[in-house]
């Protein structure tokens, strides 16, 4: 199965600005897990492409926070997720199908405890 | 529907709050300065006087001047709505005086597409309950 | 002391002002350019980084502390100590000095000279504000025989927590018309919409202006991102910006940063005892208005405009062709183009700003629009609208020293409602 | 439109003003003076009276209402249209135009102009107040251009009842401070105290003052005293003055009256083609202090009338020795002491005044002081102090025109804390 997190960076990320309690290490499992990475901030994309270099990491997207629908376009999968610590996050989430959990929820890497061959994504309730 | 951040009012604007209720839309009038005023003030601006200023009823229609549409406000309560419609309408008799709309019966809030926002149309006003007992003056297109 | 403040030059005609050349500016000092304070760390408070910033003026001037006679700043927050938005205090306090909000979110004069050990200051001013306004009230009260030496000041902070966000589900006094239609930064997203369709432009044309500063903002050592966020902003990064109130995308708005500056002005007879060539103030003007009715219309903004260029050109006696530095502000990006019109700078016209920025404004083409990288290119912290021009004139702005001629400088801020305009000059005269 | 009021000189130093020589003070006109109004008669209401106040001075000038582009003017009252006093309305109203305070008790330009059909008004104003500030706001926007001929109306009022009583057993805002302590005219009487103090005089040392205004005021067709109570008030009379708040009596307190006057002023252009000899606006100085801590010191009151004394030396560019007409307000008689002192006129030092009213001050002698006889001669109008320094620059003063050269005239008040003063001559300069 293919399944897909963005992190948001600031706030969510601890290479972010402010620091968020996604660390780079944990960013580094997902992916290593089979998770596809990517990242959709209000950073520049260049800026986000500057911090994958920083974490050692190549990012299947970077995106702006508000073309969280091309990053569901452009990147085929069973399941779509996304992390932010702000409104705007949750919103680009709901409004384009995506999985959202609060940067606080996602430093506990809820994502490990997914089946990678059977899951169902978790809709938004809220 | 409840409107996400409700007006209260204070000594000013008391009398525009009520006749909102009883379906007027009114705005402050110099008589002798012949000269309309809002949001309203304490005094004419033009004669620094309360002498000659009361209220006046509009005719309730005006034109569409510009817009804006909100995608990330730093008003917590409008979050839901986002991205929602800001247009600005001035008064057909007089276009110094201009007026907030969502103009929420034609184009909702959470806009899913490119609104059309024709410059220049013509709107009149309609009264909705921000809250029970509080009407507020929005907006909409005349066909 | 007989108290009065009104020193601003806003009744037209202003005419020559009779402080021409009196006072002179000489020496800038920053502190360094952090994101935010951490609320902690007592050496990164705005009051330390004030120190640092100071001191550091003083060295550029070659002067000490007691050369000093007068302090005028802004506190850097509203009068009386209110905090900035609801994020800013109160908290809980630290040992003196750092035991009210005075040295951590706002600086005055006063806590300065008792901090620096200021012994021979005969004037202090914390009433103005933003950095122009600063530069004009310093200027005239050197003309005025007020000081003879001035530091200015101007910290900028910033806290942890999202910039002005307000919970409310009431809205009261003069926000209840903004609130209740959710308007908000949609005024200048409005007013910008209108001049799109007055001209024949749209949101994407400010590309290359918005690229430009960024570029030159990496080559100002102070900037936010030259320390911070090195990396190139490119022409795809500003089109993929997220729109916050339509027509004012996220990399329209400049972002909150903890800085501060200041500066070393005085009278044209010290000028020539200091470490660096003086530059003149020709001329401050300023000018506040306020809307017909609720909202900035495209007509008001260009109407104040105009009226404050004209206000300048009066006061300053010069014309667009003498303007050699332009620095127009850009707190938010689309201001700089109803400003550069405004002042007919390069001969450009309403409505012909974007043409202008799709030509050469480049930093060592023949129109160097916002050498220093403005605040797109620093950060929100303004300082740079008056350290570019001052570098530019001194002939030291480093790889950013334009080709062109940099003898007579302009710059202006802060909003369209409500602004002041410095005019300085290598030359007294 | 952009709207700014901020038209006063008052920004050391002034310099030269650059509108010298470009406004003259042509002609008068006054009403009738009662000693107050009964609230029924409309024919002798403050709007009544006050256009009878503009014919005459329109028809002094020889011109008529078309002529009139300008209306500046004090309405009479506090902005907004408070009350002056408790017993200043609400009432039952007339018929319009009588169906509101303005007209009664008030009267705004606009009013005027519906009243009177002034057609070709291009500026209005009643953001002045009182007359030493509108004649120099007059001045400012002739010199500006934003008027050619400007009528300046000075309606003032007085109804039945006591002056500025007030009933209430609570204090409440800025009152608290001043009431709780019964303070009221005693800060007159106190700052007064200590001038007798400090120079060793006394209350009675003013009686030769006071008498010769009184004098000089029954030689004034317009003058209260001279239309309801034409006898001689003599040193007896003052000596036995009863105290209000020690050492202030009630002979050294201005008696409220009802009436109006007018004035046209124009440019220096327009001047030639009117009826009386022009006299010219060399400068007009404002200030507005505040005191230190809760009262007017007799410091403070001698460091805001000097500063005051200078910028008006220094805007109009003339000396003490200049002066032939000098015109200090005298609205309670001992503010006219500090003025002459701060003015040095005559050569009179701090503290000398009382030597110098025990001298010749008399109309016909060297040194004759408010030659219109001010307020304690004439009633609260306080026109007297424009009206009378241009009828002797006209030399149209009639008994009392001084025998003295009366070529430039200085006309000053109102209060040590907040003034005005305007200086004319027969010639452009």
């Amino acid at each position: 199965m293919a399944i897909l997190l963005s992190f948001d960076i600031d706030g969510t990320l601890e290479l972010g600005d402010p620091p968020g309690g996604v660390t780079t290490e944990m960013v580094r499992k997902a992916r290593d897990v089979g998770f596809i990475i990517g990242s959709c901030s209000d950073k520049p994309l260049s800026v986000q492409r500057k911090i994958w270099e920083d974490m050692e990491l190549t990012p299947a997207f970077v995106s702006a926070k508000h073309q969280l629908g091309k990053v569901r376009r452009e990147n085929p999968a069973d399941a779509y997720y996304h992390m932010g610590d702000r409104d705007t996050d949750y919103m680009a989430a709901k409004d384009n199908n995506f999985g959202f959990w609060w940067a606080h929820e996602a430093a506990e890497q809820p994502w490990l405890e997914f089946d990678m061959n059977n899951h169902e994504q978790i809709p938004i309730t809220t | 529907m409840a409107r996400p951040i409700v007006p209260v009012p204070d000594p000013a604007t008391q009398p525009f709050w009520d006749a909102c209720n009883e379906g007027k839309l009114i705005v402050q009038y110099c008589s002798v300065c012949d000269r309309r005023q809002f949001p309203p003030e304490a005094a004419c601006r033009d004669c620094g006087f309360n002498f000659h200023l009361t209220w006046q009823e509009t005719s309730g229609r005006a034109k569409i001047v510009g817009y804006s549409i909100t995608y990330d406000s730093r008003l917590v309560q409008w979050h839901p709505l986002q991205p929602f419609l800001n247009v600005i309408v001035a008064l057909e008799e007089d276009p110094v005086i201009n007026f907030h709309t969502n103009l929420i019966d034609d184009f909702g809030t959470n806009l899913s597409e490119e609104p059309d926002i024709p410059i220049g149309a013509t709107c009149e006003v309609q009264f909705v309950e921000a809250e029970p007992g509080r009407m507020i003056p929005e907006w909409k297109l005349v066909k | 002391m007989a108290r009065e403040v009104n020193w601003e030059r806003n009744h037209d005609p202003v005419g020559i002002w009779n402080g021409r050349g009196k006072a002179a500016l000489v020496a800038r000092g920053h502190s360094p350019t952090d994101r935010r304070w951490d609320g902690e760390s007592l050496d990164k408070s705005l009051g330390a980084f004030m120190m640092i910033a100071v001191q550091n003026a003083l060295d550029d001037a070659g002067i000490t502390i007691d050369d000093v006679d007068g302090i005028i700043g802004s506190a850097g927050g509203q009068g009386n100590g209110q905090p900035l938005s609801d994020v800013w205090g109160p908290r809980p306090y630290f040992d003196a000095p750092y035991d009210s909000e005075d040295g951590l979110t706002h600086v005055t004069g006063q806590w300065l000279r008792q901090q620096m050990g200021f012994k021979n200051l005969r004037y202090i001013n914390n009433h103005g504000d933003p950095v122009w306004n600063l530069i004009g009230q310093a200027s005239q009260a050197i003309a005025d025989g007020r000081a003879e030496v001035v530091v200015v000041t101007y910290p900028n902070g910033n806290l942890p927590g999202r910039y002005h966000q307000d919970p409310s589900n009431q809205a009261r006094g003069p926000a209840v018309w903004p609130n209740t239609w959710g308007w908000g930064l949609s005024g200048q997203g409005f007013t910008f919409n209108q001049y799109c369709q007055k001209y024949g432009t749209n949101h994407d044309r400010m590309a290359p202006f918005v690229v430009q500063e960024r570029k030159n903002g990496l080559l100002w050592e102070h900037s936010y991102y030259a320390q911070h966020e090195p990396g190139e902003f490119t022409e795809e990064d500003y089109l993929n910006g997220r729109m916050i109130a339509r027509d004012l995308s996220i990399f329209d708005c400049d972002r909150p940063v903890l800085a501060a500056a200041a500066y070393v002005m005085v009278s044209a007879d010290r000028a020539k005892d200091m470490k660096q060539k003086p530059v003149y103030i020709l001329d401050h003007t300023e000018s506040q208005f306020s809307p017909r009715s609720l909202v900035q219309t495209i007509d008001d903004t260009e109407e104040w405009t105009d009226i404050q260029a004209q206000r300048s050109y009066n006061g300053s006696g010069l014309k667009p062709e003498d303007i050699d530095i332009f620095a127009p502000y850009d707190g938010f990006a689309v201001f700089t183009q109803y400003y550069i019109e405004a002042f007919g700078w390069r001969g450009v016209k309403r409505g012909e700003a974007h043409d202008f920025y799709a030509g050469d404004i480049s930093l060592k083409g023949p129109n160097p629009l916002n050498s220093g990288g403005g605040n797109m290119g620093t950060g929100r912290m303004r300082t740079v609208f008056i350290t570019d021009p001052l570098e530019q004139l001194q002939g030291r702005a480093g790889d950013r020293q334009v080709t062109t001629k940099a003898e007579v400088a302009v710059t202006h801020g802060v909003l369209p409602i409500t602004a002041g305009t410095v005019v300085m000059s290598t030359s007294p005269d």
